[in-house]
């Protein structure tokens, strides 16, 4: 059932001039990473480039494996999702003596040698943690007395966590109307939010605002606000990161009240920046996806093509 | 008899209320359980009803430990029940026919018995070690999870559904409903028939156990079994919880709080004597940590740290040879 | 000998265990080149003196002098060290390690701190030799009958260059001539000035060898008395602390009557039963009422003959007949099922579950045979088990204690009982009287007579020919792991006899 | 008494058959794994082009030399019947301070004995909390695995890079021959490798470790230091557990809280598919070494595989898994 034909692919790729790329995936931790991989895989089919894929079950090592097999196996170009920012320097030194170029996606390496990679295409987390916190900032702006906050973030230790709460904090960190009541980590996922919301909200009578470091801790924030009697969007505002589909609906039946996209469809822009890269074009270092913010009208507005 | 089983329960019992004392200082209405709109609400029923799956695990995972055995796959068979529940659900053209929604549990709850027979095959059949047997599942069970909602979030819309986790049963929550008559019956079976006893017996000491005529193959097989069901209902729980099945993340590591809730109440992982209130105790314990380090608003970088002190200390106060210790240290004893 | 000082002093050692006091101000004195027999009836407190002395458990009270010195070990590691050497009731040994390092190990030779293998192998084989055991020391020794795992354990106590050599029991699974071998190694060492502490329920063996011996009752110092002036009688009498109307019982010991049995159709017989490797395919019936010995050197294969017609193992040769019809064996529940029961000769590791209650020990059996699914009522339960705690005299006479806390002779009444209270056609009894005091076995041998009287056949597989003569309508002797001869128990019948076609090896 | 003159000595050749009878089962678990292995090699070198580059094998060295290792610390633990859960706490703790100090300017010098007594520390800990504490081994353990998380999350939540001199250069350094190279870190761990299986077979601690395996009261009977040999076996686990840190942390050159985890799990997992038995006693460390090659052979055969949905790995790697292990099982069979 699983994929039968055991091309070992050293030289497959070269005779038909057909690009191959090795791509190594984190996992499939979320709906968002699943979402992720798709678009890699259908822009990979379509801008006719050979894929494979290997999937890390989380694991660093996994990866590196992954890429030194890449490499054996002699890709055209490797591009891989790092699990964290740092300790791929051997690896990624392997691949340049090979002569093979990389492209970082969706997580960045903190490499001090630049020449390492081509390019990394992703988001911003730091960035993101900003918008969620500047429209705090505005929502909240005519408000009198202190903002009583509470924050679900992300795996402890994990990027977009570190990012998100570091980038929401810097911007209303300086202002002592907001109160950070409590701030625990829900692990990406709904059933985590939920449990932890029950708690923040048995501990916190009044609270104003969740922040939610991703939709789905915030999807399950909301059945444990209701469950509390409260209304959420109204009598809790909340924001928080992604716009996967189910927290755009949220959003546009108003029990979210703001999300800052963090897109997963990065595969047409790797595949065009693949071609750019394997013609000797140059590229810049650094490619933002292109991501935006939504509001509940916005959200409303762009649902019905809401394709993760 | 009854006496040593109340003194083995008394320490976890007793750190159990220290908890919630803790929890109490922090957060004065910490106890107050209200009516509301004819629903228990409060802290207290919130530590019930987020235990539900967990003892549930617990309980399977006892009869597990009982014969020697263990079992890994459970996490996964968590994901696998409420991917499979939801998938059938979310193919229902009412999704609020309470009919179809039978159906889709059932369907669920009959795979995990399928699961738990295929562990208890390899363990008692093939002859493979627990640990290794259940890994397999473990491993492989987490992609069938997510093979099954292809690694999306399988949303779900079933007023019925819902109420396996957020219903309520003349004011008191159908999960705690479920998991006290899942543990009762357990206990009931264990109590009126002899299951409990051959079931220690193998695990105590499974070569005279099959000099003794007992077939051990059987019952670990439905030890399995048990766990797996059991596993499966607390994966609809987990997955009813927030309408929704997510094959990697449901279940995520429960075996090891389960068998932790195992150990804390007084059952040997080296197999025999087993209880089932003491799995119950240690279960509301774990779930009581959790929601403490929310309530005390531990810093999550610290968390760990909290928890392996409170499981240090709960294990040593549990051990004898501590508390001799301790009341030896007076008079120099001259026993080094 | 009393004259010189006592190497070893223990003075009024109290040890208690939740709920018994094993021990109650026992005093010992030990003096070099004597061996000195500790007696007393099952859950007198030898053992628990024992480990008292050897610092397997801490004692409550009393004080301890070795050499004139006080001691107080925190364990047997200690206790080797200042010179005391032990052979523990249950045989303690690692069964996954090889017969050499069980002898060995904890002072194999070493050369840089690398053990000699080889050197070890050729010690190990020197030791053995001195009890004459010829045995591959590189085998596992879990694959070895109880009989041999017993003379390893003692050939690791010789070993040591011991003040004290203590052994608990270490001749309950030997047969004579290993016995008597035994005696021959204890005798050079107490040439060699070193005191043993002996203690076993033959009172024969007890008369051959001590000096001296001290007896206890109930945890409680009897006294202490030289073998020479104290009889058998009075020696039993002190033990028991009852006069003699149990003894005579003991004296008039039932005797199997040279029985004119009509044989019928046999309960069980094996037609050229066998399995390669572990026995040659024999053929053997057993009859209603009958008792059927099986005598043997050790590791002759009674053993295997006995797991063989229980289905324990499988058979690859032959078949079994019950009633005179073929059965295939599935394991131990197709034996159960056709009234078959087997008392195994290891306890410890075949026999008890050593956390259950004495009462869950006893029902096992029987529940295994009705099903997890029908208990056996609990007031039927209490009844058999209390009436065959009565009937073995189980001590203490509480069914709810773990078995594990019951003393060695105790345990292995529980086993007993398990199987008595199945009621079965055939009893296998493997060593069923190992580790028993003396007047518990009289009441054993007794109970297998009336059991046979009452038509149940029995399979009796005993290291002490002369308990296996009593009691058998039939002899079937092995040798090497083949069946040899089958002897009626006629007139003319006896040890001696018995021992020629063992060691002929083939009819008498 | 009777005195039986005629002793029959056994006959050489029944001895003989019996010796080798007995080697033979002593060996067959490991030969049969050892045979296993090489059949699946085979199968890889059919199915992919580019296999049966003898890098690839020696890439699978390159990449598990710090599960190796750690797996040998392991293989002590669980040959005293033991289990170590903190393992992969501890080394994702090593890469962590030894990250830490580095980046202060520690030089390696100082760094390395320090992370090294950091995680033999950690399990004498362990060790002492289960021999005098009689608390049980999964226990203390996870206890221990919670310390070692949390801590690492006390020093950072985020991940350090390495960039020490002495430590890139270890990390870069390729040992070239005949046109395939290794690392030092195989070297390394080939080392512990060998180390391990001189103690556990040539020294008096080693056959200790056995006896406690086998009945750990018997041994303490026989006179045996049982509470040391246990202690020590937590010892050497947490110093290999702190060793395998070191070399994953020149594999990565980073330190960080996530690292390695799951990684109790693969090393248990190769300890008992390496055919030692987890009720302690049985085992041998090339045993290991071959359940470390298998892990990474089935992870080399799913990349060579190349086109494995994330659900299909993980359904694949238990597939194979299970295939592995029941074909192992049924070579090593002892008929009943
Ligand atoms: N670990 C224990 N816990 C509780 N009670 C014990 C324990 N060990 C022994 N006992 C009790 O102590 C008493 C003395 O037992 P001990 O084993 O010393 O008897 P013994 O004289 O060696 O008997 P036997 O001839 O049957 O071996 C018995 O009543 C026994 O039940
Ligand atoms: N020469 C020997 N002497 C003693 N034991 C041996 C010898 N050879 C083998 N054995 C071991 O004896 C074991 C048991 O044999 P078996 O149980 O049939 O003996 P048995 O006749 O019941 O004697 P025992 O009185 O020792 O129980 C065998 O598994 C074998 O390993
Ligand atoms: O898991 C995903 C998550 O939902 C978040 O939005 O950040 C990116 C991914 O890691
Ligand atoms: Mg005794
Ligand atoms: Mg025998």
């Amino acid at each position: 059932a699983c994929g039968g034909e055991g091309s070992g692919g050293a030289a497959s790729g070269k005779d038909d001039g057909k690009i191959v790329m090795g791509f190594s995936q984190v996992g499939a931790e979320s709906g968002w990473r699943t979402a992720n991989t798709k678009s890699i895989q259908e822009s990979a089919a379509a801008a006719g480039i050979e894929l494979k894929f290997s999937d890390a079950q989380q694991k660093q090592e996994n990866q590196i494996k992954a890429i030194r097999s890449f490499i054996a196996q002699k890709v055209d170009i490797i591009a891989f999702s790092p699990v964290v920012e740092s300790g791929w320097d051997t690896v990624l030194k392997e691949a340049k003596d090979a002569g093979i170029p990389v492209i970082l996606t969706d997580r960045a390496v903190d490499s001090p040698d630049t020449t390492l990679y081509k390019t990394f295409i992703g988001s911003d987390f730091v960035l993101e943690g900003k918008k969620a916190g500047e429209w705090v900032k505005q929502e909240f702006a005519s408000a009198a007395g202190p903002v009583n906050m509470v924050e679900l973030q992300g795996n402890t230790g994990a990027a977009p966590a570190i990012d998100r709460k570091e980038g929401f904090e810097s911007v209303i960190g300086s202002d002592p109307k907001f109160k950070m009541l409590a701030s625990q980590p829900g692990d990406f996922t709904r059933a985590k939010g939920k449990e932890v919301m029950d708690a923040f909200l048995k501990a916190n009578p009044d609270i104003d605002l969740l922040y939610a470091h991703n939709d789905d801790m915030g999807l399950g924030a909301i059945e444990a606000i209701e469950a509390a009697g409260k209304k959420p969007g109204t009598d809790i505002k909340i924001v928080t990161v992604d716009a996967v589909k189910d927290g755009m609906q949220a959003l546009s039946d108003g029990k979210i009240n703001f999300i800052v996209e963090c897109s997963p469809l990065l595969g047409p822009q790797l595949m065009d920046l693949t071609k750019k890269v394997l013609a000797g074009e140059t590229i810049p270092t650094r490619v933002l996806t292109e991501e935006t913010t939504f509001t509940q009208d916005q959200a409303k507005a762009a649902l019905p093509e809401r394709k993760y | 008899m009854t006496n040593l089983m109340k003194q083995r329960l008394f320490w976890p019992v007793a750190m159990l209320a220290l908890l919630l004392i803790g929890n109490l200082i922090f957060e004065p209405g910490f106890f107050s359980v209200e009516l509301r709109d004819g629903h228990l609400f409060g802290s207290l029923i919130d530590i019930l009803r987020q235990g539900s799956p967990l003892m549930l695990v617990a309980l399977g995972m006892t009869l597990v430990i009982a014969t020697g055995g263990i079992d890994l796959s459970v996490g996964a068979v968590v994901a696998i029940s409420g991917a499979l529940a939801c998938q059938q659900i979310a193919g229902l053209d009412d999704q609020g026919a309470v009919g179809g929604v039978l159906v889709a549990v059932a369907l669920a709850l009959l795979l995990c018995a399928g699961l738990g027979l295929w562990n208890g095959f390899l363990v008692g059949v093939v002859g493979i070690q627990p640990i290794i047997a259940t890994l397999i599942l473990m491993v492989a069970g987490r992609g069938v999870a997510q093979l099954i909602t292809d690694g999306q979030i399988i949303n779900v819309n079933s007023p019925p559904y819902k109420t396996i986790a957020a219903g309520f049963l003349a004011s008191i929550p159908v999960p705690v409903i479920i998991a006290a008559a899942l543990v009762a019956a357990v206990a009931l079976v264990i109590r009126r028939s002899a299951f409990g006893m051959l079931l220690e017996s193998v695990g105590g000491n499974a070569g005279a156990s099959r000099l003794a005529g007992i077939r051990s193959r059987r019952l670990i097989i439905i030890a399995y079994v048990a766990c797996a069901v059991c596993a499966g209902v607390a994966g609809l729980m987990v997955s009813s919880t927030v309408s929704s099945a997510d094959g990697n993340n449901a279940g995520l590591l429960i075996e090891l709080d389960a068998i932790l809730a195992v150990v804390i109440g007084g059952t040997s992982l080296l197999g025999g004597r087993f209880s089932i209130a003491g799995t119950v105790v240690g279960a509301l314990l774990i779930k009581t940590l959790d929601t403490t380090v929310y309530t005390i608003g531990i810093p999550p970088e610290v968390t760990l740290l909290f928890k392996a002190v409170v499981v240090v200390v709960l294990c040593l106060v549990q051990s004898p040879a501590f508390r001799a210790r301790l009341s030896r240290r007076q008079p120099a004893e001259v026993s080094a | 000998m009393s004259d010189r000082e006592p190497v070893l002093v223990m003075r009024g050692i109290g040890k208690r265990f939740p709920g018994v006091v094993a021990l109650d101000g026992v005093d010992l004195r030990l003096f070099p080149g004597e061996v000195h027999a500790v007696m007393g009836e099952n859950g007198a407190g030898k053992s628990t003196l024992i480990k008292v002395l050897t610092g397997a458990y801490h004692h409550d009270q009393g004080d301890i002098t070795l050499g004139g010195a006080p001691v107080a070990f925190s364990g047997p590691h200690q206790a080797q060290q200042a010179g005391i050497s032990t052979v523990y009731q249950e045989i303690n040994l690692c069964p996954n390690l090889s017969v050499a390092e069980n002898v060995l190990i904890g002072r194999a030779p070493t050369r840089f701190g690398r053990i000699r293998w080889s050197a070890m192998r050729r010690r190990a084989e020197e030791l053995l030799a001195r009890l004459q055991l010829t045995i591959d020391v590189s085998s596992d020794l879990g694959d070895h009958s109880i009989a041999v795992q017993q003379m390893v354990a003692i050939a690791r106590a010789l070993d040591v260059d011991a003040k004290v050599l203590v052994l608990d029991e270490p001749t309950s699974s030997l047969d004579a001539s290993e016995v008597d071998q035994l005696f021959r190694v204890m005798r050079a060492l107490k040439e060699e000035g070193i005191a043993i502490l002996f203690v076993t329920h033959f009172l024969d063996q007890v008369y051959e060898i001590a000096d001296r011996m001290t007896v206890l009752r109930n945890g409680r110092l009897v006294g202490e008395y030289r073998t020479a002036e104290l009889s058998q009688l009075d020696l039993v009498a002190a033990m028991i602390g009852k006069e003699l109307e149990v003894l005579e019982n003991i004296e008039e010991a039932p005797r199997r009557e040279v029985a004119v049995l009509e044989r019928g159709t046999p309960v069980l017989s094996a037609d050229d039963l066998g399995r390669t490797g572990a026995i040659a395919p024999f053929t053997l019936a057993i009859h209603k009422g009958e008792v059927v010995g099986l005598a043997g050197l050790l590791g002759s294969g009674r053993t295997e003959v006995a797991r063989l017609l229980f289905g324990a193992d499988r058979a690859d040769h032959g078949q079994v007949l019950v009633d005179g019809a073929p059965v295939t064996f599935r394991g131990p529940q197709t034996a159960m099922k056709h009234g078959i029961a087997y008392c195994p000769e290891n306890r410890r590791t075949d026999g008890l579950v050593e956390e259950l209650t004495v009462r869950e020990n006893i029902i096992l059996a029987l529940q295994a045979e009705r099903g997890w699914a029908r208990p056996v009522p609990r007031g039927k339960q209490d009844e058999l088990v209390a009436r065959y705690i009565k009937a073995l005299d189980i001590r203490p006479a509480d069914p709810e204690i773990p078995v594990r806390n019951l003393s060695g002779g105790n345990q292995q009444k529980v086993l007993l009982a398990r199987w008595l209270i199945t009621e079965p056609k055939l009893m296998i009894l493997d060593e069923p009287t190992r580790g028993i005091d003396v007047g518990a076995k009289a009441e054993i041998q007794r109970l297998v007579v009336e059991l046979s009287d009452g038509g149940m056949a029995v399979l009796f597989i005993s290291a002490e020919l002369e308990e296996v003569l009593r009691l058998s309508h039939k002899v079937a002797v092995l040798r090497d792991r083949r069946l040899v001869s089958e002897l009626d128990n006629t007139d003319g019948l006896d040890i001696d006899r018995v021992m020629e076609a063992i060691a002929s090896g083939g009819a008498a | 008494m009777i005195d039986l003159k005629t002793r029959m000595p056994s006959p050489p050749a029944n001895l003989a058959r019996m010796r080798s009878l007995a080697m033979r089962n002593k060996y067959l678990p490991v030969s049969a794994t050892a045979v296993l292995l090489a059949l699946m090699y085979g199968i890889g070198v059919i199915n992919y082009t580019g296999f049966s580059d003898t890098q690839v094998v020696l890439n699978v060295f390159v990449d598990n030399a710090f599960l190796l290792v750690v797996a040998v610390g392991m293989t002590f633990v669980i040959l005293t019947g033991g289990i170590d859960l903190s393992v992969g706490a501890v080394v994702a703790l090593t890469t962590m301070i030894a990250a830490g100090l580095l980046e202060k300017g520690w030089p390696p010098a100082v760094a390395l004995p320090v992370v090294l007594l950091v995680g033999a520390t950690i399990g004498l800990g362990m060790g002492c909390m289960i021999h005098f504490f009689e608390v049980q081994p999964f226990i203390a353990t996870l206890a221990g695995m919670f310390l070692a998380r949390g801590l690492c999350y006390v020093i950072s939540t985020d991940s350090i890079p390495i960039s020490d001199p002495f430590w890139v250069s270890v990390a870069n350094k390729q040992i070239w021959f005949g046109g395939f190279f290794i690392t030092i870190s195989v070297l390394i761990a080939l080392a512990v490798v060998l180390i391990a299986a001189y103690v556990l077979s040539y020294t008096k601690f080693g056959r200790d470790v056995y006896a406690v395996g086998g009945n750990p009261q018997s041994a303490m009977l026989m006179g045996l230091r049982v509470g040391r040999t246990r202690i020590a076996v937590y010892t050497i686990s947490g110093l290999c557990s702190a060793l395998g840190g070191v070399l994953l942390s020149f594999y990565m050159l980073s330190g960080y809280g996530l690292h390695a985890s799951g990684m109790e799990l693969d090393a248990i997992a190769a300890v008992v598919i390496g055919g030692t038995l987890l009720t302690g006693g049985s085992g041998y460390v090339i045993g290991t070494v071959l359940g470390v090659l298998v892990l990474g052979l089935i992870q080399t055969i799913i990349t060579f595989q190349g086109d494995l949905s994330s659900w299909w790995t993980k359904i694949f790697i238990g597939i194979l898994l299970f295939v592995f292990i029941v074909l192992q099982r049924a070579v090593t069979r002892r008929r009943r």
